[in-house]
């Protein structure tokens, strides 16, 4: 059955940051290039064509702009400058926003003054909660302790609340990523045992982006990891070690020597990140959506007001500490509650997902073939 | 006749020859074969002492047949037939015996090539003995010339030629010049105008003092030889109760444009040429262009316009060859159709893209800026064009299966252009006959040799030029038609004609028109003379390959220089 | 000389008396000879014997005709008794002069032809399969036939020939012209043909004479003539139909075309030709329409033994000789 | 001591003598046993000059000529192309052995082809023995 092909899809990804995928005439140079190109994934060059081509329906259930990293060799190679490295990249961002069922992240993608007041919005309404919340039932002057301004157990208890939502919306989408990559598709029978025998990537890749390792060049894949743990390292801390962290003012080397490590390397990456991105220092630096700039700068300032009203407490200066940390929280919550599950950070969820479906589908497609190969159809007499 | 006196020198080639080779052993041998009257050795014949020593041995010992045994006569045959000139001998009366690359370098050992080397002058001598004196003519060369058809390329041909100051009769049958071009708007790649192109031209053509452009005029007949035709060309009359006149003039050579015509759409039932009303051909969409707007049939804008590449070329089914200008003419319409439509979006459905030419890789690229879609099909597996649903977005959607993706796709569409290809013209066949030249499995003309020799072809005195060849671009066939004006115009400067005196020739009186050697000939060089009853060669055409020669039954054709007695005399020589 | 009657003899070698026959088809002109000559040995019309002309002076005869081509040592002694006794010595017809259809046993040895002859044939009976000797005895008597040579030899490799009359047979015209160009000759009356001339026939090719419409030949298959509906006004070789016409001499009066038969060759070779059956065989190659290897051997699968064809009558007579002896 | 054939070669003008002056330009060694007659094209070569050649003692025949395709009178090539089968049909009939004449291709760049048919030519001419047809005549006519 033949695909309809909509030939003005190219002009709707250039919304999501794609640029002169029209150049591209399929030499295959790119493809060559890429650690990851393997049958079945053919990437970046699959995808270059399908998105030509504006075939919607099958870009939908492709997992190959997740596979990439984006190391930018491909870019580099391009004999026609057609740019496939930031194809992929535009390519995950217009998936996302097809993932997600609210209609947000198409929005926030599409236009960065919605994504920008969006932030604002949710920061002011978080400053103004918190700070209210505050005033109710605490003392300014105390950071922790019993009159506590923003006491441990509560915004614990916050977290868990914000926390399950995220994790709800994250799940919807993961589940409609399943159905557009495996699900829909009746035709190939992904098996249960395929999903548990490979069900230990998911973690696997979450934790080592072992994948990225691959790419030719390493830093980057070191800069990502450092990231990527620090960002972990500090969500454990904080789903589950807040009160602690915020007690004071001895230091609970327990903690915080976590935490401090998190920090540095949470503001080293992002820093690297931006300079990178300033300087244009690597191929993936070269094109900066602005939702990677709100990225970069939602986290710098989350790091930073975060190690901040940790010096302030330590240092005997309780208000200034609360009042960073209300602007702590005003950076959190807008990153938490949409950059995870409406923009750039959605990926975390998304990119080891894909390297689990990919697997399973591979897996399942060498089963068929085995299958096959067994029972020739007869040939006509 | 008189007494044979055949002097036979053996060089020694420095020590390319003596080094292997005994050339006193030779010279000995040869010295007692019958006729030779003088042999010796030299070191170096090709040298001028090694030609002066001919030249003295000649006037002393009256020689009067010569045999150099040296290296390849490919290399030194006119070298020595130069000296035999000087020393007052005719220059056919040599011949060589080639002991260096056959014997001294290619044999070790000495004894087996000094052999070889004796049995090769000894055929030498043997043959030699039966040359016959030979002499080049020349004939004289009519600068005035035929043009076939006046589309960019005879109009090209004429122009440069008439500048150098030939009278040129320039032949076109339809009422107009220009051809295929007056039908093209903009050209690819750079966009310019057919139009100025040609009427600059066109002008030129008709004020010409040196033209003369004979438009509703055909050539009915071509006789004669190379320097020497004469045509009969008819001219119909404008209004109907006029007699057609008929005139015959004298020329000396014909270059041949008479272009190509365009593949017949409706051939591919695919797509629906004749039956869906915006299937259109590219010469439908250039006249469309000509007329200042790119529209449906119902007059609206079209949206998504689809391009379909090599309709009726680069297939087994039709035409197996490429069409060559199809591929930038479709990138020229992309350009052409974003222009008109800004908002239309265009689909480029190809085999493969052919950008070969100057500055064409370059407009494809920019093509593909332009955000044309290209998508590419497998020959002979065509897209298929089927009316649109109502739902649709478009008037017609085209099925194709795209080699590139490996998906089967539908592109919407609601105008379709089909690049047809070009194919010779239906009466080809009636050109080539009149010209007597030939076409190949397609109909298209063939030339002389198709790398070294691209404008002439096998009949002395016609060239060809332009698509009446092979599918060509305009520069392509603008530089064909001043190639062939220069190949004439070197001819004209000389004069007359050098006829080489190696030839064939029909002795009438063994000749019994059995007519076996008629289409032997690949220059058409043996007339036959119905009245007599017998084949004539007519010299002047003939290259001396001997095909009629040894295919003539009665022994009635003779080889100059490679007569049979001739040859008889070497096989007994190399056997001896 | 006058006053004196020609001395002539006519006689035959391995040969079908086809030839005779065509002496004898002058009609009244056979009574001219007669009145101008004294035939002195002509086993088909009158009685001779060996002894008689064993008698005879040398260069007594005047001329001998002699017809049919040399197959055994019968042949060989009188072709050279009679040379001895001729002051002329006339090949007459196509197996005098290039060994004829005889000749193509030439392709197989004799032991073939005797083991095809005597011994294989199914029509032998059987217990009496006897290959004939030239020597035997029978009851004590030597008994001796001609020697059967291993080959057929036309008359000028055996014996000095002046003058060839080609033909199977010479066509009477013909053989009349060529009478009287020896009888011109021997009395004075004409001027002699050059020794080793061809008399009785023309210089050009059959072709010359043949009425049928010639165009520009090219052959993509070849029939025989039975396997086609013939044009008669048409060349034969353009129809495909194998003719050796253009290879022939001519002479005969195009009798074979003319009744929709194609030449076969029997005039022998043009002037200047050196081999008949190589000169047909370029030719008709030459002009089969094909550039295929393939396409030309299934093209060539028309013409079964061409051999045969384009030798019929002169295998004795070709440049090539069969190489393999027993 | 070895016998050793004499071959005489029919060579076109145009790409087959000047292979064989290639292969002397490179100086690559060969049999000396074929002894080339040039001819303006392979058209050229009457059946005639084979049978000539055969009946004045030649062992075996070599005719080359340009690759089909390539000839240098457009197509004089294919009417050697042409001849050869019937002429080989006819040299069987005479009983001579098929390896002794042979008709090849040869472009004026193949001097290595040119040597190296030459050497099996020699080879398998020299396998086959004297040829017997320039002294059969003579040898039955004695013997008769």
């Amino acid at each position: 059955m033949a695909i309809r092909a909509n030939p003005k899809l190219i002009e709707e990804l250039e919304t999501y940051g794609a640029q002169d995928v029209s150049k591209c005439y399929h030499c295959g140079n790119c493809s060559a290039t890429c650690p990851f190109s393997q049958d079945p994934y053919i990437l970046p060059r699959r995808s270059m064509r399908s998105l030509q081509m504006g075939l919607e329906r099958k870009l939908e259930g492709d997992l190959e702009p997740w596979l990439c990293y984006y190391c930018g060799e491909c870019s580099q190679e391009c004999p026609r400058d057609a740019e496939p490295g930031e194809t992929m990249m535009s390519l995950r961002r217009w998936l996302t926003s097809r993932y997600d069922f609210t209609g947000i992240s198409k929005l926030f993608y599409r236009s960065w003054r919605i994504e920008l007041a969006a932030i604002l919005l949710v920061a002011m309404l978080t400053g103004l909660g918190f700070f209210l919340f505050g005033l109710s039932q605490g003392n300014i002057h105390h950071y922790d302790g019993v009159n506590a301004f923003l006491p441990g157990e509560k915004i614990h208890f916050f977290d868990w609340g914000l926390a399950i939502v995220l994790l709800v919306l994250l799940l919807t989408n993961c589940a409609r990523m399943w159905w557009f990559t495996i699900g829909r598709d009746k035709s190939k029978r992904v098996p249960l045992t395929a999903y548990i025998k490979s069900a230990y990537l998911l973690p696997m890749h979450f934790m080592t982006q072992m994948r990225y390792a691959k790419c030719e060049r390493k830093r980057p894949w070191v800069i990502h990891l450092i990231l990527m743990l620090s960002y972990v390292t500090m969500l454990i801390l904080i789903m589950f070690f807040v009160k602690r962290m915020a007690a004071g003012p001895a230091i609970d080397w327990r903690v915080h020597a976590f935490g401090l490590a998190a920090t540095v390397g949470l503001l080293g990456t992002t820093i690297f990140a931006v300079r990178g991105r300033i300087k244009k220092t690597e191929n993936h630096y070269k094109h900066s959506h602005e939702t990677d700039w709100m990225f970069l700068i939602l986290l710098i300032v989350v790091a930073g007001t975060g190690i901040l009203q940790f010096i302030l407490h330590r240092s005997g200066l309780d208000m200034a500490a609360n009042i960073t940390y209300v602007v702590h929280l005003m950076s959190v919550v807008p990153m938490l509650g949409l950059e995870v599950p409406f923009s750039k950070w959605s990926h975390l969820a998304y990119r080891p997902l894909a390297m689990y479906f990919a697997e399973i589908k591979a897996e399942a497609a060498r089963a068929e073939a085995r299958a096959s190969q067994g029972v020739r159809a007869p040939q006509a007499a | 006749m008189e007494d044979l006196k055949i002097g036979v020198y053996v060089c020694n080639c420095g020590t390319n020859i003596a080094k292997v080779v005994d050339c006193d052993a030779t010279i000995e041998s040869a010295s007692r074969l019958p006729g030779v009257a003088i042999a010796r050795p030299y070191k170096y014949m090709c040298s001028n002492p090694g030609q002066e020593m001919i030249v003295a041995d000649i006037r002393e010992h009256g020689l009067n047949r010569v045999v150099v045994a040296a290296c390849s006569p490919r290399m030194h045959e006119p070298t020595f037939r130069k000296a035999l000139q000087q020393a007052g001998v005719n220059p056919y009366f040599l011949e060589m015996a080639n002991i260096r690359e056959q014997c001294s370098w290619v044999h070790e050992d000495g004894a087996v090539a000094t052999e070889k080397a004796k049995a090769l002058v000894k055929a030498a001598v043997l043959r030699v003995a039966r040359h016959e004196p030979l002499e080049r003519r020349s004939v004289d060369m009519c600068p005035d010339l035929l043009v076939i058809g006046g589309g960019i390329a005879g109009m090209t041909a004429a122009l440069d030629l008439a500048d150098a100051g030939s009278k040129i009769y320039l032949v076109e049958r339809a009422d107009h010049l220009g051809g295929n071009l007056a039908r093209v708007d903009l050209t690819a790649p750079y966009l310019d105008s057919a139009r100025d192109m040609l009427t600059d031209r066109m002008t030129r053509v008709v004020e010409h003092p040196n033209i003369s452009l004979l438009l509703n005029s055909e050539v009915e007949r071509l006789e004669g030889f190379v320097g020497n035709f004469q045509a009969t060309i008819a001219t119909k009359a404008r209004n109907g109760n006029a007699a057609d006149q008929v005139a015959t003039v004298d020329v000396g050579s014909v270059v041949v444009c008479t272009g190509y015509k365009e593949f017949d759409a409706s051939r591919i039932t695919h797509y629906g040429y004749g039956k869906l009303p915006n299937v259109i051909t590219s010469f439908e969409f250039e006249k469309m262009l000509r007329e200042g707007g790119v529209e449906t049939k119902e007059g609206k804008a079209p949206q998504y316009v689809a391009i379909i590449h090599c309709v009726g070329s680069r297939n087994l089914e039709f035409h197996a060859y490429c069409s060559r200008v199809c591929c930038m003419t479709a990138l020229k319409y992309a350009h052409e159709v974003k222009s008109a439509v800004p908002g239309a979006y265009v689909s480029d459905i190809y085999i493969d893209m052919h950008a070969f030419g100057k500055g064409h890789e370059d407009f494809y690229r920019r093509s593909s800026e332009v955000k044309t879609l290209f998508l590419m099909y497998a020959k002979d597996d065509y897209p298929v064009i089927r009316r649109a649903d109502a739902k649709d977005d478009c008037e017609m959607l085209i099925e194709v299966n795209e080699s590139l993706s490996g998906e089967t796709i539908e592109i919407p569409a609601d105008m379709v252009i089909l690049m047809v290809g070009m194919e010779a013209r239906d009466d080809w066949a009636d050109v080539a006959h009149l010209v007597n030249i030939s076409g190949d499995k397609d109909g298209w003309f063939i030339e002389s040799h198709p790398k070294l020799d691209p404008v002439a072809t096998t009949t002395d005195g016609i060239y060809i030029a332009g698509a009446c060849q092979a599918p060509k671009d305009i520069p392509d066939s603008v530089a064909q038609a001043r190639a062939a004006a220069a190949r004439i115009l070197g001819r004209i400067a000389k004069g007359k004609l050098e006829i080489d005196a190696v030839f064939a020739e029909v002795d009438e009186d063994k000749c019994s028109g059995c007519r076996m050697c008629n289409e032997l000939c690949p220059y058409t060089a043996i007339e036959f003379d119905a009245e007599k009853k017998r084949s004539h060669i007519i010299s002047a055409l003939c290259k001396a390959c001997g095909a009629c020669v040894a295919a003539c039954p009665s022994g009635a054709i003779a080889a100059r220089h490679f007569t049979d007695a001739q040859i008889f005399a070497q096989i007994e020589g190399v056997l001896a | 000389m006058a006053d004196k009657k020609l001395q002539i003899a006519i006689y035959w070698g391995a040969a079908c008396g086809g030839c005779d026959v065509s002496i004898l088809d002058t009609n009244e002109f056979i009574l001219d000879v007669d009145a101008l000559c004294d035939v002195r040995l002509w086993p088909l019309a009158a009685d001779g014997k060996y002894k008689d002309v064993e008698a005879m002076a040398d260069g007594e005869l005047d001329v001998t005709i002699m017809h049919g081509a040399v197959r055994n040592s019968e042949n060989e002694h009188m072709a050279k008794l009679l040379r001895q006794k001729s002051k002329i010595f006339v090949a007459y017809g196509s197996c005098a002069y290039m060994g004829g259809i005889p000749g193509l046993a030439n392709l197989v040895p004799r032991e073939e032809i005797f083991a095809r002859a005597y011994l294989d044939n199914p029509s032998i009976e059987p217990g009496n399969r006897t290959v004939p000797l030239s020597e035997t005895t029978v009851n004590g008597h030597d008994l001796e036939i001609p020697k059967f040579y291993d080959r057929v030899y036309k008359l000028d490799q055996v014996v000095d020939v002046d003058y060839y009359v080609p033909g199977c047979p010479p066509q009477p015209d013909q053989c009349k012209a060529a009478i009287l160009a020896l009888v011109g000759a021997l009395t004075g009356t004409a001027e002699a043909p050059p020794k080793g001339a061809v008399v009785g026939a023309f210089d050009r090719a059959l072709c010359d004479d043949c009425q049928r419409t010639k165009t520009e030949k090219k052959i993509k298959r070849f029939y025989r003539p039975w396997q086609i509906m013939q044009d008669p006004d048409t060349c034969l070789m353009e129809q495909g139909i194998l003719c050796a016409g253009s290879a022939t001499r001519s002479g005969c009066g195009v009798r074979c075309p003319n009744s929709g038969i194609p030449c076969r060759g029997c005039y022998g070779p043009a002037p200047n030709v050196l081999d008949q059956g190589a000169k047909l065989l370029s030719a008709v190659s030459s002009i089969i329409d094909s550039k295929d290897p393939q396409e030309i051997d299934q093209i060539l699968e028309g013409l079964p033994d061409f051999t045969s064809f384009a030798n019929r009558y002169g295998v004795p007579a070709s440049l090539l000789q069969r190489s393999h002896r027993q | 001591m070895t016998f050793e054939p004499k071959i005489v070669g029919f060579l076109c003008n145009w790409c087959s003598y000047t292979g064989a002056d290639l292969a002397g330009t490179s100086r690559i060694h060969y049999a000396a046993n074929v002894r080339i007659i040039r001819v303006m094209c392979s058209a050229r070569i009457d059946p005639t000059f084979v049978l000539k050649a055969l009946h004045d003692g030649a062992d075996g025949v070599l005719i080359c000529g340009c690759h089909p395709g390539d000839c240098h009178y457009s197509e004089g090539n294919y009417k050697m192309m042409r001849r050869y089968p019937l002429l080989k049909a006819l040299l069987a009939d005479y009983g001579i052995e098929k390896d002794r004449v042979r008709l090849e291709w040869v472009s004026a760049s193949e001097g290595q082809r040119f040597a190296d048919i030459v050497n099996d030519m020699t080879e398998r001419v020299r396998a086959l023995g004297p040829s017997s047809i320039k002294t059969a005549l003579a040898t039955d006519m004695a013997e008769r």
